[in-house]
């Protein structure tokens, strides 16, 4: 009994957790309107990547490349960084912002991206007098960190180059989720409007769940606009709901603009929820009013009908972003869930010492694990070890396979999420995503019970 | 005027040298698109890396064999789930990537320490196979960690595996197609000859540049298992890993996919003689023509009539079926090169359907000669389209479905039209008779999706009508 | 090709679709506030009935027995009517609306329902001076028709002795949606609210997903109040969604009170609920906002994904409520879905008139069914003769294990759908639901292709 | 004053006789609840009719037997999915319901000719099986069908079928005792005898009165194997309808559920002279006890005590694990009736548990006089309780758990109290050594279960506290 903390042994990865940091930029990047990120690598970098966010939200977004060939690895790839920003610029008159995202590539060649960048500026501004186009350095070398840190540093650049300076109050809350899904962030908006809160979800993405409109009109992009990160220096306060994706934005926030910052635990699950609309109710002024109270009353009750009958003493696997899976573990003690096995999977050292990974390793009484830089591997492996070690598994849907090939039970859940439909489309923050969360968990097992018949007449009443 | 500028090319003038249509009367000849040549930077062009030609399209096809990608995370990621070539044995290939997950200390002092640990890993924890791909990717070429070094040194310790280097990082050539060609011509160089194969046949052939989408290897090998033709080595449907290194023992080769690898075909007859014999093996005239060639070359006629016959009685009504229902309808396709010019004419002859505009990611000029020749007047034939050129196209052709990709088919959805997956396919195989049937299939359904009349419905559009009717 | 319309031969019934009357009668009580039905007849009729609807919605509901006995089946049940009225009135002191439903015994016995009522009105009226209890005549005897005839008989019959005079306009709409779950009335509230209209949706049974309160309080009961039902003859209309299930009462308010009555094909799938809104609009004046062409164009966006690459060329068996069945055959074509069976479930005659049925007949060039006064053993036998005839059921949990033992997939839909969480949470009605339900057609889809390992690996990419 | 008038109940007096809180010092016998009899119209009781306590409970269950009930439709959609109780060939019995669904003209004319038909149909349709139960309900009753003719001419004219008849409609009796009794009674008397068993062992018995709930039977049945004993019948889990006809030919009867089935082991020691054993199934010492006497019966004490204590070694440090933290906590158990007094001493004997609170569907009096003895002080025991009381009785007792059913489950979880599954068990079995760690692990996941807490919470109740603190 107790838990473990361990890292990967193996030199290599088989089936990689995360993809590496410039894919997480670009995730970033498309999160902003009238934004075009230019990748400054080989093409397969935006050209896959740019699959995956088609695979997970059946959406296509636009992200450009530098088209990097032999010459620029002898020569620097100045020019294209020149040539492709301009040539954005010249065609995309809307354009307001273009992140430069760096590979591993042009790292290792050590391409000038600050002064490319002056170079292309000066260029537009003599081409289109009048005309501001924000072009944000993006250091993203893929041999370092992974897509979580990616993100991050995007979204970090992106506001260093675009809020400068202190506005004047507004009155609004930054709230920034991490890498979540639209429906997480129509959530959150819908919370902080019961509340009567006036937010900034940054980044805005609801819109990666676009409609077929009758004018043919695409609005497949983020909502977050330059004039919004401007507007948040003037926040009355921001708020992190995920320490490795969102926290050093806030950071910034409040060291260059005095923007008080604050951090919750990432809101899965009902108590992380509840602190989290407490900790807006502290910092807005506002109370957190009776539609929230029954909305959570809703959730309990539907938890509960599952808890102790289906989820108890089951062992769960959970793998996925940082602060969804720990955010799922808290969530799965909640309702009676065992989190057996948490995989992180990149070499961020801070794991280790992540205050919610200390607290769980204190709380649980069964066997558990934490491997940090972790592969799918490590999942499959365990399993192949002993194929009754966990009852259900959580996570993306780069782990399917291992559910598939080994017969249990899998709800899908995080980035990348290609082999069901719809679930972009739903939370899995909040009460609400609890409940959804609980209702696909059960649903997998119930599921699975009638294939492998396995009591599955239990079903028939309860 | 057959090559185009079109509007959103205006500030980068040097795309109308890609774009061409083609006009009754002129000599297409004069006007071939330039192809193969570098992106411009910034126009979100459709192109993958070399690196993903490689790995990708070729070498990950392969049901036996480890593909040890040695680079950061990204490649392997990124090059995994994206594919649809399933294997009799489970599809191991699809399952899993393999990646030296290189990290900054390596980039500073080399990662053949890692790549060496990273292969050994993967033969042991996955003890029945004993064969393995690894590829170079951009920043481990840019820093020259010998790969081959590492291989022949892992070779050497353990006697029962084979491995086979391909050093095509992503920015080499301008696209995809580079890969297909350094790993062809390392494949013919380094593992042709080194196996002998049983032969059970009289007659044995190498079936090149087909990579079993949705099963088109299996549904063609029925085929050649009716026609009593061995098969030495899929290039590389469902292959494996040591067939490959026996195809210089088949007295014939028939090539698919003449793009991604007609180079192993012509260095076979370069280097052992072995006939080249191209066909298409999408739509009926053309496959049936193409088991016609391959039954003349060894004197089966016989055989191979009978199995066209055979064929033709079970899936020609439902062809036609479709044909009465698609006559007509306008299509476009946008895909990697080989297929423009496999479709634009089976389509037109076996379904009566005008292909409209064509673009290719990485065709080469003998593709476009090609895809010319077999297309129709009034055709846009387009290299390395951008978006913004998609939308003008789709302005100027209006196709009724486009064959592309799922993102792309996700871009064009907005626009109220409909996509069959060109790479992966809806619902495959689409090769040979049944599978040219599914591909009709999937384009009929495609085309008469009820939800596309409701996507341009209004419901506001009438109000006024509607209050005003309802105030008489 | 073409389509036949069947009825069982059989005289027996092998695993019902539906429900008798009174069970009908019974989820109609419920629906309203302040409100406990009281069924004559053996307890039996009660008790599983209660549990019927915990098993679909998880909650428990109140509804009484007059516990008939022997000596009632003698002398008459005159004495258990008068005292379950009584014992109700005194032991209930906020009950307003009691229905006296009659059940197959009690109609056989021939008590005298109204006379019983009379009398336990005047008891009550002397022992309650100025309380104003409505005891209701709600006559479902279980030898005719089904739960469906049984809603809507007491829906009728408690609009008929509650709704006794014209009130002024209120400006309100009467929404008759029939037996539909929470997450309907949810839908259809918000739709209202959208397009400023105020509506009362007739039941409203909202909280039929009911919240555990920290203060402990139940509200597992229809909001429908006294008022709200005495203010519909005061509506600018009343709208019926339900032809078997809500026209009756539509056409009672037209009848009495003028209200203009209105109906629509029952809002499954897109054109259906365009025809809702556009009708909305029309008795309104009400134009439809931008904001349900955009809920509308996410929702095809989403169900474009799915049609012609999952679900086109998929021969579907349906089963369940008549209005329920018919608008999912007419949202199926929509999606490419081929309906090839509907099942309804009783001995109604007027089914194969209905304009749906033959407007369906008319349209289908695949080989289709409809087989009226069906039970299960209708689908269950085609499958035996003919194992690969569908390939997916849409139907309630009833059906389960047709599907199961036949290995085909089913997405449950109607009620009871007592073998997966959640669903009676979400609407099936309007643009979310006809998405919600491709959804969960898409998932079962995928889930078997897994399980049976049939082309899984086409899911990752598409 | 033990027997209670509760406030709910004010304007029911008569309840005051059926609610007794056990005093110390005060002689039970004198108090004991007025059971089995008629309820209170409009009370929200929770009883069933005779029909389901007939069909549902006991026939219901045989896994190779149709069970055709004439009536209209809801007798039959009612009285299906609505038991736990799996059979080994597949749940025959919980798949299908069938009924005669009488519509109106047969009410008018008669539903004979009806009954006939769907017989026959039922027949034909599942060609397998030739066992039938024929159930009337209210109307079939009322109108007085015949079905025991029907059944009779079926017979003769299907000479491999068999027909049971089963008269106890819904209105019979108070609750579905009565339905048990009818039952009870007609099989031995036209049943039992009619066909003789193959006789495998020295010691035979029929176990009687448990319904394989969650697979009670077939756990428990693993111990009459290991110790040589042939169950003859299981009346009636995983029972077929031909072991039922062979109930004469056991050495002994041995009982669990005295309510449901005391009547047809009364009976067959009446008129076949075989011994009645009455036994718990349920808990550690009582199954220790049950084993103990079987085996003294036989003469195989040995045996038994080799089996406990296997049992024992394998499952008692589970059950304590679960004592230790189950320890003093309320329980309330509102079920049928014979779990009460199964349950009341084992729990608190083998978990510690008190069982503040019992009410008891359709209890007889002697169902009362056990419970009341093995029950604790300070115990209310309530025959027929309703919703008010429930309200009012948890109010009084405040308990941590309550057994019984999905639908009062759901009641009682917005008082924020946890269920398990009395009737049905959360995830059973609960018989037997095994069964009672089940019972014990689902009390301890009810009781544990952290959403109770949060259930609690008012995320409203520090605002103002915080509110104060933030203006600081």
């Amino acid at each position: 009994m107790g838990c473990e903390i361990t890292t990967r042994e193996r030199a290599g990865v088989i089936n990689p957790m995360y993809d590496c940091q410039p894919a997480g930029a670009q995730y970033a990047g498309i999160g902003m309107k009238d934004c075009i990120p230019l990748v400054h690598g080989g093409q397969g970098c935006t050209m896959f990547v740019r699959l995956l966010f088609a695979q997970h939200f059946k959406e296509n977004f636009d992200v450009a490349s530098t088209s990097l060939h032999e010459d620029s690895a002898v020569f620097g790839g100045h020019k294209r960084i020149q040539d492709g920003v301009l040539t954005l610029v010249r065609r995309y008159p809307d354009l307001r912002i273009i992140q430069v995202i760096t590979t591993c590539s042009t790292e290792v060649i050590g391409d000038d991206i600050e002064g490319n960048i002056r170079y292309a500026e000066e260029q537009i501004a003599k081409e289109f007098p009048g005309r501001k186009v924000y072009v944000v350095p993006v250091h993203t070398p893929s041999f370092k960190n992974s897509q979580v840190g990616g993100y991050s540093e995007c979204v970090l650049s992106t506001w260093k180059t675009i809020a400068k300076e202190k506005v004047a109050p507004t009155g609004k809350l930054n709230i920034f989720p991490g890498w979540v899904n639209p429906g997480d962030v129509q959530l959150l908006k819908h919370y902080a409007k019961e509340m009567g809160v006036d937010a900034s979800i940054f980044l805005d993405t609801q819109d990666f769940d676009s409609p077929m409109l009758p004018d043919k009109s695409i609005h497949t992009h983020g909502r977050t606009t330059v004039e919004d990160i401007r507007a948040s220096t003037g926040a009355l306060g921001s708020l992190s709901l995920a320490r490795y994706e969102a926290a050093s934005t806030v950071d910034f926030l409040k060291k260059e603009f005095d923007v008080p910052g604050h951090t919750v635990s990432s809101p899965y699950g009902i108590a992380n929820t509840d602190a989290m609309l407490r900790k807006i109710s502290e910092i807005t002024g506002k109370p957190i009013p009776l539609s929230l109270v029954e909305e959570r009353g809703v959730a309990i009750d539907a938890l509960q009908d599952l808890a102790h009958m289906f989820f108890a003493n089951k062992r769960v696997a959970i793998f996925g972003h940082p602060d969804l899976v720990i955010g799922l573990a808290e969530f799965c003690i909640e309702v009676e869930l065992e989190p057996a096995l948490l995989l992180l999977g990149d070499d961020n050292t801070r794991y280790k010492k992540d205050p919610r990974i200390v607290a769980l390793k204190e709380r649980v009484n069964w066997d558990m694990e934490v491997v940090c830089n972790a592969d799918l591997w490590e999942l499959e492996r365990r399993i192949k070890d002993d194929p009754k070690k966990y009852d259900l598994i959580l996570g993306h849907s780069k782990g399917r396979y291992v559910a598939i090939d080994a017969n249990i039970p899998m709800a899908r859940v995080g980035f990348p999420t290609f082999d069901r439909a719809g679930l972009y489309r739903h939370p899995t923050m909040g009460y609400r995503g609890a409940m959804l969360l609980a209702e696909q968990i059960a649903n997998a097992m119930f599921t699975h019970m009638e294939y492998v018949r396995d009591r599955e007449w239990i079903l028939n009443t309860w | 005027m057959p090559m185009v500028l079109l509007e959103c090319d205006k500030a980068i003038p040097e795309r109308e040298q890609h774009i061409y249509l083609k006009v009754e009367g002129e000599d297409s000849r004069d006007y071939l698109p330039v192809s193969n040549a570098s992106t411009i930077p910034g126009t979100l062009s459709e192109r993958g890396c070399a690196f993903c030609g490689a790995k990708l399209v070729i070498g990950g096809v392969l049901k036996d064999t480890i593909q040890m990608i040695h680079g950061p995370i990204g490649c392997a990621y990124d090059t995994w789930h994206t594919k649809r070539y399933p294997t009799d044995n489970g599809h191991f290939n699809m399952k899993y990537v393999w990646s030296t997950d290189m990290k900054e200390s390596h980039i500073v002092f080399g990662g053949e320490k890692r790549l060496e640990k990273s292969i050994n890993e993967a033969f042991d924890e996955m003890p029945d196979i004993k064969r393995m791909f690894v590829y170079t990717t951009c920043p481990t070429a840019l820093i020259g960690d010998d790969i081959k070094a590492v291989a022949k040194k892992v070779m050497q310790e353990r006697p029962d595996v084979d491995i086979f280097t391909c050093e095509c990082p992503g920015f080499a050539g301008v696209s995809q197609s580079k890969g297909h060609h350094v790993l062809n011509i390392g494949w013919i160089n380094e593992k042709v000859g080194t196996l002998e194969p049983e032969i059970t046949s009289d007659y044995t052939m190498n079936f090149i540049g087909d990579f079993n989408i949705q099963g088109d290897t299996q549904l063609l090998q029925t085929y050649w298992d009716r026609l009593g033709i061995q098969v030495i080595a899929h290039f590389t449907g469902n292959g494996t890993y040591d067939d490959l290194r026996c195809m210089h023992r088949a007295q014939l080769n028939v090539v698919n996919c003449a793009r991604s690898s007609g180079y192993i075909a012509n260095e076979l007859k370069k280097q052992y003689g072995i006939p080249r014999l191209d066909i298409d093996s999408w739509g009926f005239s053309y496959m049936a023509e193409g088991i016609r060639k391959i039954c003349a070359f060894f004197g089966i006629e016989e055989r191979g009539e009978k199995l066209i016959e055979e064929e033709y009685a079970k899936w020609k009504g439902k062809l036609d079926w479709y044909k009465e229902r698609l006559q007509g309808k306008k299509m476009a396709i946008w895909t990697g090169g080989p297929r423009l010019w496999h479709w634009t004419k089976s389509v037109e002859d076996d379904l009566g359907i005008q292909v409209v505009a064509m673009s290719s990611k990485f065709g080469h000029q003998e593709d476009f000669e090609k895809v010319i020749a077999r297309g129709q007047n009034g055709t846009y034939y387009i290299d390395d389209g951008n978006e913004l050129e998609f939308f003008e196209i789709i302005d100027l052709v209006k196709p009724d479905v486009i064959f592309t990709g799922p993102r792309v088919g996700e871009l064009v959805k907005k626009l109220h039209i409909p996509y069959v997956n060109g790479h992966g396919y809806h619902n495959g195989p689409y090769m040979g008779f049944e599978g040219f049937v599914n591909l009709a299939r999937d384009t009929y359904n495609a085309v008469h999706n009820p939800l596309l009349k409701l996507a341009a419905t209004d419901i506001r559009d009438d109000q006024a009508v509607r209050f005003l009717e309802a105030a008489e």
